[in-house]
């Protein structure tokens, strides 16, 4: 722990004060960029500051070497102060080689800084980057602050002492480049060394650790950085925290669900990114009581979970993009069973194949409308990574509360991306009561198709005697459930469940509106843009601006209250991650000329996104 | 009339039977409703699942639990349904179009994973609810509404298949064979994992005759051997043909002469490998009399075992739950 | 032929004209209640009435004998007039058993005709339609005329003279039951007569002659009848006409797009109930140059059709409902590959498996907005069962021009359905011109993903020496068609495809407006309710109401110039046989008060449906 | 550098390879870039169709016509292009779990059908593009992201299910046997029918050494049966031991003591049943030496033969439209 005490020794000297600092790292797909920002995101998150992560990654594992197409990167923000986003632009870019320069140069701030791997920049690596001319050299970055740091052969020498390949020693780059961080801004090493030591052992951990420290002191001893500089805690309720990415906060809540209403947790999933990974987080919740089962395809995930469904349990499946397209038959079924079930969506950039590890919200009107015959659900999105929690949680007790599958509509930015977290107690949060109908007394012959207050049928289990019945896809008979033709009867059905999936609202907590009650504009966002949204609605209430904002958690169906709220505003904007699809469902329902501010790019919005057309809109260009 | 009805549960549903009157189908319910009762499972402890196509109306006329899913999806289902449900008996009822075409991939994997359900084909060779189009087990030649100039292609062979996907139970019947069919199902029930049983069954509306070998009394025996664990493949109207093995492959011979009950095959259900009972699924009709009876039946673990779950009890669910949230680097603010 | 002489004689008595006439069969699904209708629907079309058939089937193969779901029949209107419906109420109710009187009773007009089988109304039929007393006697029927016309045992005796089995005598029924009907309105024989030639050969064909005669007869010797009726040719323009359901529409359409396009065809579907029918037609069309294949499932059947259309040739498939849901996920990868591929929905009851044979709008949404990503491509919807011819060839066009895979949405009903068409003249019709790249002469690489005046990209065809390329689902960039996964190509792709399928209107015909050009009302239809609608609007034009009446038969994009129309009527209404789906998307674009007309029974509309809403809009309760 | 660069077509695309470095899949696309030159079909001839997987995007580095598809759904795609381009060589390439799990019904359907494409199947045992979740051919106790206790279902056998599918063609060989490989693959080229190859191909990043056994030069030919049609199946370091066919299967016997080669299975590609290739197919590690090289090559109609599509004239082809919009009953209105 010497070097700790170095930190603040060190820091002590000259640390400038800064409230919020935006670092990328930048590599090959090998490099090990994602560990390096998530090691970066805990340490400042264990130092009481809020953090918010961008993991920007390609669709192949090892993508093309030094080839702009195959960077991997890893964003994350940490500041004194409560922040929605991982950042608009970079302060500190790390960029493991030229192509991993050349990819990120656009996001840095300007005068921001750039660690580059010096080693990296030889010929061979300017060629793959298609550089003609070495950037460092031909003044192309003189706005900006460059560090040429020797991390290769730094590292190399400084695991030197363990006696390892040169594989191994150069794999230890990204702890040296961390360090340098670190440094910079007063990291603590605690975290990542203990990460190290329960990932690795022996010589590797050795090495790990001595790279990091060696990153470390490269940033003390060198003249490379004119001072360093610290980020003070940031306020935060009392409670327990820790980070929590997107997919690991659906795992949770999906347990947690499971718990609160005393159900065995089934999750079914076939692998597709970015949703594989709650496959893999719950297939080790074994000792909770999980059952994972990875189908053979997304339909026998889905069929399978409507199975488990059928015996009682809490049936979920996720997927992303196609495989949430082959789930659109098993959907109607399922709505047509009136059985409980989640299905989770990690959209991602579409069509077909499309920007597999890129985020998108273009699914949305897909899961509000996109099946065939009349079949509504409940489709909900989560705000942010921690929100997924709740949201899953919430989504369940509409399921169970209503018979009805729930749809929730997560991103890849949602699901990757990471921030503090308030751990809730799982024993003071409210428990999702579930009555299954018991062995009848009398011999009234039973009714699976009765409904109650809720126009909910009762959810009947096998192994209860007296309650023998079959359902299935057919349109059943209003009450008992055999098979019905009657033309009478389907449209009874067919409006009972609509009206049932529009008592979704009564169970929805009531819209909030962030700023004015009326005014100039109001924004409208829904799912993972909440961040980007309320960060720069909070900006533009303090430019001074009329400006209000309602998120929305649940699109279908859209929430009481929001016709005439959009009513009490000159101007309704929708800022979306698509081509306008939020919007068409509210003009459609409203009749209220909603605008779009739509960006598809596989890239979240940036609060400037949002800020510019806030402006734009409000006459007041910036 | 029955004096037992008191004690014998009833699996007839009140549901009217929607199959054409003269179907296959009928017959295989009736041994159904005569074998379910026998099995020491209780109707509510029972579970019907089906896909589409005339046969997957199976579990509405039955008094159990069912569900009668989608087209060539009932495998799936009832695999989430086992593996959640382990003290249910799940049985699937699928036919040829609905298992081998559209549900083809979910039957591989719910035998190869031995999921301990058992799956029902109802072979008629033809795709009965949709009007008579050709199936993947139609023979080539048969007309039919989308093949005018008659089925072009090599058949799927369910046994076969079934062999290939590692299924411990597999076996044959025929739907007006009761007492052969009711045996089988006893025995499907029995097995401890995944049970795969083909069924011949006519549809006599758009396939009449199919399995006129078979069901025909005047000439099935000479085109059909029941074959029995520990039994010579011993066949034909007189008992006096049967089925030696070659290394080249199984071949028909008549006894009494050069050949005698000695030589012949003697069945094993439970061999290690499968690879004799892929000779027998091998065995088709014009060229060989067909098996019927049990090809296969070993022990192997269930899905179910292999997944090892655990049901902890809600309060020490509660403590491991709230290690999970707690899970990974924490801190703490007063 | 002497009957045919007996049928002028007889008729030349006293045979009352009449405009219009309705005539129902219902039966078991065995009793061939569908032949006997559409063999008066055939022989009144060759009498030059114009005509309109409703087969009403249940999804069972022969649903439960004797009782009230097992019930099939078969409607047909024949007229002197143009019709456009198959009729809201019925003339003639021909009922072959209780439960088949039970079951259309409701359909039956004040003071209408009911020719019921006498003999089947013994106490086990009764029993079996669930009739507590026989409503022939109890006075329940009063109102009506009812004909007890002994069927099964006159047409027994009429054929006993073959000595053919009961069995095969039961079966000639139907034919029994239509010579009354043809006496009734002097149907011509002849027709019928040789239908039963080329289709039965032997005894068998005997027996339904007698029969046949044996009702004619029976009509005109008993005095059950107080005197029978004609209907006198309608005025059609001329040509040459015949029959068509829409599926026998849609299969010429496809063997003529073909043929005019110079492309192979190639059908690929898997089988399901209404779409079938399609597959069975075009397996015949092998002189021709059809290539039909029945793939192992739907998504088989797409990819198969993609396949198709990547080697050139003319890609198509088709199913309904659920079948439709599996293609979503290919859809999605047409839109990438900016393939031509016609994809054809014969629209039936949701969800799910839903009322698998019954006639349902609610799968539009699906088709506009029902996959993952930015998907979009044109949709049609036929207006009728002829419609399907040109729809189909229009469909083919905008997919060649625009290289994209299009959706028609036909329905049960106007698949079923059967109308007069007057047969076009192939060789006059517009060819569909395509153009395929040709081999390179100069270097330059080939670039799959330039576009054209139209955004089209090349269609280059394996084969060609020079223009190899590897086309896929991932986001390509524009113009080399390379995987990109660069975010500002992504959006302009997303935006290119979007702008391409928004060019559809400028291929489709301008609108039509049928009324005046503005004032209070506004009727806007699609598909097939389109017959229902103009006999409506016509009659409430007559009545003197101020209503217009547009059909819209491209649905995305929505057709130009709709705006600006619908802002000249005070109220605009959408009838549709779903919740409310065009309307959705006409509000949300137009910001039109639209209203809905909505009825989701599995029938069609009738026309007394709209014209009541009509009146009820226009304060005129009727 | 090579004389003939003139002549010979060149295969290669200029797309960048995004496979990680070391993969298995660089070898075998070394071999088709060797292979494809000499089989006499122009580059604008040929077409490559995959499915979704590290495998499947194989089609972007030949010079070919090509489409990366859908996750396993390339069988399907190649049978509609080669159904109405039976002028075109077709091949697909596509993964374990592209190939078994999602797309297992197309595999079997294109197989039975006879379709005359070419299918690869990469098998490394692992979803690698997915980041090394276990797949439908992944042994039991493979340790994966998604089965943290390790794998536990009996895997499929890619060979046993084409066999049972009735396929034409059958063979296995190893990426990194590169001479064996290419013989394969002109083999599978050269066949007329649905040809099926199963390749043994290393994914160092999720699945490294899982076929050591068949690629350790040290220990391979102990544990590899390289067959020829007509030779009998002799392996090992010394050639000393070879597979004996029993009646009850095929066992491994040392060769110069009780056994010597004629005592052994000559191997019989073309043999009129599969029951010999199911008993091969069937030999795995670590049990039995796992058999490399052709196990079944037999004649079949092709799907296109049994289609017997025609292609009338335009001019004909209007007369036939003609009548066919003629078709039924028809009457003429002056
Ligand atoms: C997704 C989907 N595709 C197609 C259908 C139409 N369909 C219903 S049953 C069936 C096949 C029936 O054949 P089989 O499985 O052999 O059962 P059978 O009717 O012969 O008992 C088909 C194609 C459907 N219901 N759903
Ligand atoms: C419909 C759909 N589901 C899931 C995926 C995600 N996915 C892509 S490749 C793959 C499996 C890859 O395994 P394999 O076929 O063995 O190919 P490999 O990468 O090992 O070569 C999966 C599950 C997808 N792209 N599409
Ligand atoms: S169509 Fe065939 S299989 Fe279906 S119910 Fe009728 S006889 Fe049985
Ligand atoms: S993940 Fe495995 S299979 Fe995929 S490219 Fe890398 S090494 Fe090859
Ligand atoms: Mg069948
Ligand atoms: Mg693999």
């Amino acid at each position: 722990m010497e070097i700790d005490e170095k930190v603040r020794e060190s820091q002590a000297k000259s640390p400038v004060d800064v409230e919020a600092v935006v670092i990328r790292f930048a590599g090959d797909s090998g490099d090990g960029m994602q560990l390096a920002g998530t090691q970066v995101a805990v340490s400042s998150a264990l130092m009481g500051n809020d953090i918010a992560t961008f993991p920007d990654f390609p669709a192949e594992i090892r993508a093309p070497r030094g080839t702009p197409a195959g960077v991997s990167g890893f964003q994350v923000q940490f500041a004194s102060r409560q922040i929605m986003t991982p950042g608009d632009t970079v302060d500190v870019l790390v960029a493991m080689n030229p192509a991993a320069l050349k990819a990120n140069l656009g996001n840095l701030k300007a005068q921001g800084t750039i660690v580059i791997d010096i080693d990296a920049f030889d010929a061979k690596g300017l060629r793959l980057a298609k550089y003609d001319e070495n950037p460092v050299e031909n003044g192309s970055l003189d706005e900006f602050q460059v560090i040429e740091a020797p991390i290769t052969s730094q590292t190399r020498k400084a695991v030197e002492q363990l006696g390892i390949g040169h594989k191994i020693a150069t794999r230890c780059r990204n702890f040296f480049a961390m360090g340098i961080i670190y440094w910079l801004y007063g990291r603590d090493l605690t975290a990542t060394t203990r990460y190290i030591d329960s990932k690795f052992t022996g010589e590797v951990a050795e090495a790990d650790k001595l790279a990091l420290r060696a990153g470390w002191h490269y940033g003390e001893t060198t003249e490379a950085f004119e001072r360093s500089y610290q980020v003070p805690a940031a306020s935060q309720a009392p409670g327990t925290y820790r980070n929590v990415t997107g997919n690991e906060a659906l795992a949770l809540g999906l347990m947690s669900a499971a718990h609160l209403s005393g159900k065995d947790l089934f999750y079914s999933a076939y692998p597709i990114t970015p949703a594989s990974d709650i496959l893999h987080r719950v297939s080790r919740f074994t000792e909770c009581g999980a059952r994972t089962f990875q189908a053979e395809d997304e339909i026998a995930a889905i069929c399978s979970a409507i199975g488990a469904a059928f015996g009682g349990a809490m049936g979920t499946t996720g997927s992303s993009g196609p495989g949430i397209a082959l789930k659109t038959e098993a959907l109607g079924l399922a709505v047509m069973l009136e059985l409980p079930l989640l299905v989770i969506n990690v959209q991602r950039g579409g069509p077909s194949t499309g920007l597999p590890t890129k985020v998108e919200q273009t699914d949305l009107l897909q899961a509000v409308t996109g099946r065939n015959g009349e079949a509504p659900m409940p489709v909900l999105a989560p705000s942010s990574p921690g929100d997924c929690f709740n949201i899953v949680i919430e989504a369940w007790r509409i399921a169970t509360k209503l018979m009805t599958p729930v749809m929730i509509l997560s991103d890849a930015f949602t699901a990757n991306g990471a921030e503090p977290w308030r751990i809730p107690d799982i024993t003071t949060l409210e428990a999702i009561e579930i009555e299954h109908p018991k062995s009848p007394t009398g011999m009234e012959p039973f009714r699976p198709y009765d409904r109650n207050e809720w126009l909910a049928r009762p959810w009947a289990l096998p192994g209860t005697p007296g309650l023998t019945h079959r359902i299935g896809g057919i349109e059943k008979a209003d009450g008992t459930g055999a098979i019905s033709y009657d033309p009478l009867n389907h449209e009874k059905m067919v409006k009972l469940r609509a009206d049932k999936i529009e008592k979704t609202a009564l169970l929805t907590p009531d819209l909030e509106i962030a700023g004015p009650e009326s005014g100039e504009l109001l924004v409208v966002s829904w799912g993972g843009t909440f961040g980007a949204c309320q960060e720069a609605i909070v900006q533009a209430q303090r430019d001074g601006l009329s400006v209000a904002h309602v998120h929305l958690r649940c699109l279908n169906p859209l929430p009481r209250g929001l016709g005439a709220i959009l009513k009490r505003y000159k101007t309704v904007l929708a800022p979306e991650l698509n081509l306008g699809q939020l919007r068409q469902l509210v003009r459609a329902k409203y009749l209220v000329d909603v605008r779009g501010l739509n960006k598809v790019r596989g890239q979240p919005f940036w609060i400037g996104d949002i800020t510019t057309e806030i402006h734009r809109l409000l006459g007041q260009e910036k | 009339m029955n004096a037992t009805a008191n004690t014998v549960p009833n699996f007839a549903s009140d549901q009217e039977v929607r199959w054409c009157p003269g179907c296959g189908d009928f017959a295989i319910l009736a041994q159904m409703k005569k074998v379910l009762p026998t099995l020491g499972v209780k109707p509510e402890n029972t579970v019907v699942v089906s896909g589409i196509g005339c046969s997957s109306r199976f579990p509405y006329y039955l008094e159990t639990y069912g569900m009668h899913g989608i087209h060539g999806r009932a495998p799936a289902i009832a695999t989430g349904l086992k593996r959640t449900r382990p003290d249910l008996q799940v049985w699937v009822v699928t036919g040829d179009g609905d298992a081998l075409s559209i549900g083809c991939t979910h039957l591989l994997h719910a035998l190869r994973r031995n999921v301990d359900i058992k799956i029902l084909l109802f072979n008629n060779r033809i795709y009965g609810l949709t009007k008579g189009q050709f199936s993947p087990t139609s023979l080539p030649g048969l007309v039919t509404s989308s093949t005018p100039m008659g089925t072009a292609h090599e058949p799927l062979h369910p046994l076969s298949i079934a062999l290939a996907s590692n299924a411990t139970f597999v076996a044959r019947s025929v739907d007006t064979n009761a007492k052969h069919l009711g045996e089988v199902l006893r025995r499907a029930a029995a097995h401890r994992g995944s049970a795969f049983v083909e069924i011949y069954q006519n549809c006599h509306i758009f396939n009449d005759g199919a399995f006129d070998f078979a069901k025909n009394p005047a000439i099935r025996d000479d085109h059909i051997v029941a074959i029995a664990h520990g039994e010579p493949l011993v066949f034909g109207k007189n008992r006096d043909k049967g089925i030696r093995l070659d290394v080249a492959g199984p071949e028909v011979v008549t006894l009494g002469g050069e050949y005698n009950e000695p030589d012949l095959l003697v069945h094993d259900e439970k061999a290690d490998t499968n690879t004799i009972a892929q000779m027998i699924a091998g065995m088709r009709h014009p060229l060989m009399p067909e098996a019927i009876g049990v090809l296969r039946d070993v022990d192997r673990p269930t899905h179910n075992d292999l997944m090892r779950d655990k049901t902890p009890d809600p309060k020490s669910r509660e403590t491991a739950v709230n290690r999970l949230l707690h899970g990974g680097e924490t801190w703490t603010v007063a």
